[in-house]
């Protein structure tokens, strides 16, 4: 075909229409969030598999983050009810949290999921809102070149030897230590007040390098020297790690934080929609499924039916009593503190900084 | 109502208001068909407002204006058939001598051979051969002038309106133009109005010149009536150098009146209707005064100050309080300061003012 | 160096050394990104552990890369159209028409640069869903957000530079015998024709660069370059980026080099610096 | 009288309403709406919402960290808006002197090389460059100087480097318009009445350049005080503005208070800009 002005034209007129009037053609639309990255091929392979077996179905899959889609997906509700952003999708404790609070996320049927059952009965959803069937775990990241004895405590970030070689995640709760500590120091969820003091004290004592927001930035911090020792989660790590960058990671003597993630099914989809989705989600739970993505995603599995392939088993974060001792938190009570927690992360810690 | 025969331009009563400003007062004017007329006034007087309004970049605010019969009240700029010639040139910059000259035969869609011809006839016509493709910024003023006469003469418009389109030329240069602009009027007998401040422009061009002031039109003419019988004071102050003198009528004979200023008496021919003891002005031209050593014919009167010009003379003489201004051919002997001098005058020099609020 | 009026040869050598001393810190951080783009390490240790062009074979063969792109050069494209089409006309209105509101109306313009980008996205996905038009996740949708962060640019720059044309010229067209539109069109166009250039590639790069409101806009068929990007940031470290924006500087200049080949000269000259006699 | 009434005879209603009508049709109506969005938001009507409530407005800015952070927002914007001037007038005023093709070229392409690169590569870059083990400390730390090393990032230097780096060819392009506009004969004739060099400048090219010195000023600020990724990933959290703010608060779904911070940005950025655009009015007349 030649590719004459009318014919790009056309073409792009093309585009645009189906574009824009794709969302009514396909019998049944499924939208599925899914993280980026290291989470993303296990997903799309079940979704392609899944579309491969019904025709009629179509999986749109979202790749992002939790904190990029979580407001979308509420604001979403809130203006239009039966028309969510997706149907369901990957979420963390935390945002599952949020969710459940603000009536996001709609209880998964046993019926049609049974695969719930096989989850670890620790992590197993009141009302099955959800199904957490992994997690990540949270403790000390350092430049192995610079520190040779693996740090040992969450009170090493906090070691006078470290001063101003200490960076920590802006905001992130469960990532930065600030509720490990408070609950270490006789604080908990309720009261944050013994470590956001400690926390505010470093600050102003400058122990800290800096506040980073993403895992390029650690990255980029530690590779570079600049950064010693951060307090972030062991997923993220070993793959640096297993890529030749002089980064370790540590599990604190006092326990590793637990970061558990996993489906939720959203609120306000069509029964169509709920049973593909719940279809899919159950897919996903079965012990082969889990486990290849506990591999490529490097999280641990929470299911009763998975065993962990002989490599991983040796690893000291997953050892039975490194996961007996590790911090669970109470995601819900960090939901609704975290507004209070931002204003005086910001006004004791940066402002300090 | 004016027809094709009367007028190539007509105006009745056209006001023109910006805003709580009257810039054009009230103007019946009739331009005859290939005739090269005149607006001449001081700046700000409103002849260039009515220049736009003629050519359709401004609408009256009342009365009409009509060309070869036809209103153009309401007809916009592009459909009138006139064309200006603007007095900050407004060429394209963008486009050469050529395409700026082509420019609206193009948008007449004029078939491209006769564009070819008249383009190059007009070229030829104001003597830019050869410089068809230069661009507008290397041409030099009077270069730029003659393709900005060129561009709206090409289109044959049955009124050329031109605004003050040589002003910011040399003296040399403008005088040269002048004459061009005459041949190229009388090749083509072409409507031309002109607007223009400098008196010596108007009257070296112009068939007819209206002379305009504060919004009105004072008195239409050609050059030399204007400045043998101007009407009013204005006109016959801006129209040449006079000496404007008030007076009263003291007899009226049957072909001359008497007047008296300064406790002097001017005789005038009596053109119109006076009546004695009437208070008048009139204008004494200068040049018609003639002075002879004292003595001769005429009232004697002291002179203030002598200037000289070469080929003329000023002359100030006192009369009871004031002066009045005499201009001779240079062929006289020395007359100094302070010596009394013979003054005389023919009575058809003396003209009584009659037009005019002023 | 080209000598004006009244410069002195000391001002000229300092103008020269300043320029000579910003222009390198303009490179700095896009060289080194550039060297980073061949480091073997997947970790962008600095100095570079060893040469590889293993990134730009991931850049390129990444699919939602390749979507990306082509998403963000119809998004791109056409959001300058579109802003460049309601830009002109209103960017005239404001230089040469006297009408009622036109002061709040230059206000309201100035506001899609001061808003954060990212309120401004939000409140785009709360009236796009609101309005139940479908433009949510739409390439309509990205166009209109696009055109609306680009408009202020647009119109600034071109406000500038019809100012510059008399308005004379205008009625001498049209005086000429062309219509309104005709007039416009043969006359001012052309004249404005440096600003129109300048401010689609403004227009066109801000789109190409665009994160913070875009992520509220997209959905996975229409992500752009840089939300891809963005998306592939937070996962993953190594130098795939910075490959992949060498690519785009290596291809804008490419762009740049056939434009001047086909430019005439004097509209270059005029962009270029010492307008072209 | 000539000129300006150009169009008189079209000065009606619809001339405007035809030349405005489509850029408000589906610009500036989406913009306003969306203006709207947050000030309902703001005062707490959205789904889910109280009702209308003015408390988030009170306990914000009755809370002397927001004016900190207000502060921080603009003093940030000014204090990139004067380097970008300081820089960019002299690399104009260098830019219209360049007479070589190649010369020409080279600049332009560097100097609005940063609008190429994406935000996030580009302050990768810097991170390369500037952080205590990279490029320029190393350089300096190297003998013969063993300065060092200097803290130029994660701090408001970098991000004040960072800002002034992107947003330059914004500053730069409205200076070159008008240094460009300037007819040559003034200088020339500033020249002829014996004025040096030094006095050019300053009574003659710098009068008259600035209008593009406020136009540059106005945009410059105008993307400065909304800047959110740059001071976001060179700040390393020692630098809090309200864009970032607005961020945390979607995040958080608290979306009367972002509206409220979000509000408050444009109203402290349109203050300034009026206060430059009355200045602009004072000094050169009402414009058109």
């Amino acid at each position: 075909m030649l590719l004459t002005r009318r014919n790009t034209l056309k073409a792009a007129a093309a585009t645009a229409f189906t574009l824009t009037a794709g969302r009514a053609m396909a019998a049944t639309r499924i939208s599925q969030f899914i993280w980026t990255g290291a989470q993303e091929p296990v997903p799309r392979k079940l979704a392609e598999a899944y579309m491969k077996a019904h025709p009629d179905v179509t999986i749109e899959l979202t790749a992002g983050t939790n904190a990029a889609m979580y407001p979308k997906i509420k604001a979403s509700l809130d203006i239009s009810a039966n028309d969510p952003l997706v149907n369901f999708g990957f979420f963390n404790l935390d945002a599952s949290a949020k969710g459940r609070t603000a009536n996001v996320f709609a209880p998964l049927d046993k019926t049609a999921v049974p695969n719930v059952e096989n989850i670890l009965d620790a992590y197993r959803q009141p009302d099955d809102i959800g199904a957490i069937f992994c997690m990540d775990v949270c403790g000390l990241v350092y430049n192995t070149d610079k520190i040779k004895e693996p740090p040992k405590s969450w009170n090493d970030l906090f070691d006078p030897k470290y001063k101003g070689k200490v960076a920590l995640f802006d905001y992130y709760w469960a990532g930065n230590g600030l509720v490990a500590l408070a609950k270490l120091n006789g604080g908990s969820e309720d009261n944050i007040e013994p470590g956001m003091k400690i926390y505010a004290d470093a600050a102003a004592a400058g122990q800290f390098h800096s506040l980073y927001t993403s895992n390029a930035q650690l990255q980029q911090l530690l590779v570079s020297g600049e950064v010693w020792i951060a307090p972030y989660f062991r997923g993220v790590a070993l793959p640096w790690a297993a890529g030749g960058a002089p980064i370790g990671y540590s599990v604190p003597t006092e326990g590793q934080v637990t970061f558990p993630e996993g489906f939720q099914l959203v609120r306000g989809g069509s029964a169509e929609q709920t049973r593909i989705s719940q279809e899919i989600i159950n897919l996903s739970l079965a012990p082969e499924a889990v486990l290849d993505y506990c591999k490529t995603a490097s999280v641990l599995p929470l299911m009763k039916n998975v065993t962990l392939p002989a490599d991983l088993a040796k690893d000291p974060a997953v050892q039975p009593e490194a996961l007996k001792s590790a911090i669970n938190l109470d995601y819900a009570k960090m939901a609704a503190n975290h507004t209070a927690w931002s204003d005086q992360w910001n006004k004791r810690v940066k402002v300090n900084l | 109502m004016a027809s094709y025969e009367t007028g190539d331009v007509v105006l009745t009563a056209v006001e023109k208001c910006f805003g709580d400003s009257s810039v054009v007062k009230g103007i019946d004017l009739t331009i005859r068909k290939g005739e090269f007329f005149s607006l001449l006034g001081p700046s700000g007087c409103g002849k260039t407002t009515t220049l736009r309004m003629i050519a359709g970049l401004e609408e009256p605010t009342s009365g009409s204006i009509s060309i070869r019969g036809e209103r153009m009240n309401g007809v916009p700029i592009n459909k009138r058939p006139t064309n200006l010639v603007f007095q900050k040139l407004a060429l394209f910059p963008h486009l050469n001598v050529w395409d700026n000259v082509a420019f609206g035969l193009k948008l007449k869609r004029v078939p491209e051979a006769e564009i070819r011809t008249r383009v190059g006839e007009m070229l030829d016509m104001v003597r830019l051969s050869g410089f068809e493709s230069r661009s507008i910024a290397s041409l030099s003023g009077g270069q730029q002038q003659r393709v900005a006469i060129a561009r709206a003469v090409v289109n044959k418009p049955a009124v050329l309106l031109l605004d003050e389109p040589l002003g910011a030329l040399d003296l040399k240069l403008q005088t040269h133009l002048q004459e061009e602009l005459r041949r190229i009027q009388r090749e083509l007998a072409m409507t031309f109005v002109y607007v223009t401040h400098n008196q010596t422009e108007a009257m070296a061009m112009s068939d007819r010149i209206g002379v305009m002031n504060a919004g009105q039109l004072e008195q239409v003419g050609a050059a030399a009536d204007l400045y043998l019988r101007p009407q009013t004071e204005f006109v016959a102050g801006f129209v040449g150098q006079t000496n404007l003198i008030g007076g009263k009528v003291t007899a009226i004979g049957e072909t001359t009146i008497s007047i008296e200023a300064f406790g002097l008496t001017f005789d005038a021919v009596r053109r119109s209707a006076v009546e004695t003891g009437q208070a008048v002005t009139f204008s004494l031209r200068p040049e018609q005064i003639r002075i002879a050593q004292a003595g001769g014919a005429g009232i004697q009167l002291p002179l203030v100050d002598a200037t000289f010009f070469g080929a003329t003379a000023t002359y100030r003489l006192q009369v009871p309080g004031g002066t009045i201004v005499a201009q001779t051919q240079g062929d006289l002997q020395m007359l100094a300061p302070g010596q009394t001098v013979s003054v005389s005058w023919p009575p058809e020099a003396v003209v009584l003012l009659t037009g005019g609020q002023s | 160096m080209q000598a004006r009026a009244g410069d002195s040869k000391a001002a000229v050598l300092m103008l020269r050394m300043v320029l000579g001393a910003v222009l390198v810190f303009m490179a700095a951080p896009i060289l080194i990104v550039v060297a980073n783009s061949f480091n073997s390490s997947q970790f962008n240790v600095w100095p570079p552990a060893g040469f590889t062009l293993d990134w730009y074979h991931k850049a390129l063969t990444m699919p939602q890369f390749q979507r990306g792109f082509v998403n963000s050069v119809i998004a791109g494209v056409l959001s300058t159209l579109v802003v460049l089409a309601v830009g002109t006309p209103l960017a005239y209105a404001i230089v040469r028409i006297k009408f009622r509101g036109k002061s709040l109306l230059q206000g309201v313009l100035l506001g899609p640069l001061v808003v954060p980008r990212i309120a401004m996205g939000f409140s785009l996905f709360v009236l796009y869903l609101a309005s139940g038009s479908g433009l949510y996740g739409s390439m309509s949708g990205i166009v209109l957000g696009h055109a609306l962060l680009m408009l202020p640019f647009v119109v600034s720059v071109l406000v500038a530079n019809l100012g510059e044309v008399d308005p004379i010229v205008e009625e001498a067209a049209r005086d000429l015998g062309a219509g309104a539109v005709e007039a416009f069109v043969r006359v001012v166009l052309p004249q404005i024709r440096p600003g129109l250039i300048v401010a689609g590639l403004l227009a066109f790069i801000t789109s190409f660069d665009e994160v913070e409101t875009t992520i509220f806009l997209v959905k996975p068929v229409v992500n752009t370059l840089p939300i891809e990007m963005y998306l592939y940031l937070d996962q993953y470290q190594d130098p795939t980026l910075a490959a992949l924006s060498t690519l785009l500087i290596a291809l804008s200049m490419l762009l740049v080099l056939v434009g001047l080949m086909f430019a005439k000269r004097g509209s270059l000259r005029f962009l270029l610096g010492g307008r072209g006699a | 009288m000539t000129g300006g009434k150009a169009l008189g005879t079209f000065r009606s209603f619809y001339v405007p309403a035809m030349l405005v009508g489509p850029a408000t049709l589906i610009v500036l109506i989406p913009f306003i709406a969306s203006l709207v969005v947050l000030g309902v938001y703001s005062v707490g009507f959205y789904p889910g919402g109280a009702g209308f409530d003015l408390g988030v407005w009170k306990t914000f800015l009755s809370d002397s960290y927001s004016w900190t952070v207000i502060f921080t927002s603009i003093r940030l914007a000014v204090i990139v808006t004067f380097f970008c001037l300081l820089i960019g007038y002299p690399v104009a005023c260098a830019l219209v002197r360049l007479d070589s093709m190649l010369m020409s070229i080279i600049a332009y392409t560097v100097i609005f090389s940063p609008l190429l690169m994406s935000v996030v590569v580009r302050s990768y870059g810097w991170l390369l460059l500037l952080s205590d083990s990279g490029f320029l400390n190393s350089l300096l730390g190297a003998w013969p100087l063993n300065l060092g090393p200097y803290r130029l990032i994660y701090n408001e230097i970098g991000v004040i480097i960072a800002l002034v780096h992107i947003l330059l060819p914004f500053a730069v392009l409205p200076l070159i318009t008008v240094l460009l506009q300037q007819p040559q004969q003034l200088r020339e004739a500033a020249a002829d009445l014996g004025a040096s060099p030094f006095a050019i400048f300053w009574k003659v090219t710098f009068p008259l350049s600035l209008p593009g010195v406020i136009v540059a000023a106005e945009i410059v600020f105008a993307l400065a005080v909304s800047a959110f990724v740059t001071p976001a990933v060179l700040g390393g959290g020692r630098v809090l503005n309200l864009s970032r703010l607005v961020y945390e608060n979607i995040g958080n779904i608290e979306w009367g208070l972002a509206a409220v911070q979000a509000l408050i940005l444009l109203i402290a950025a349109v203050g300034v800009l009026l206060i430059l655009e009355r200045f602009n009015r004072r000094t050169f007349g009402e414009k058109s």
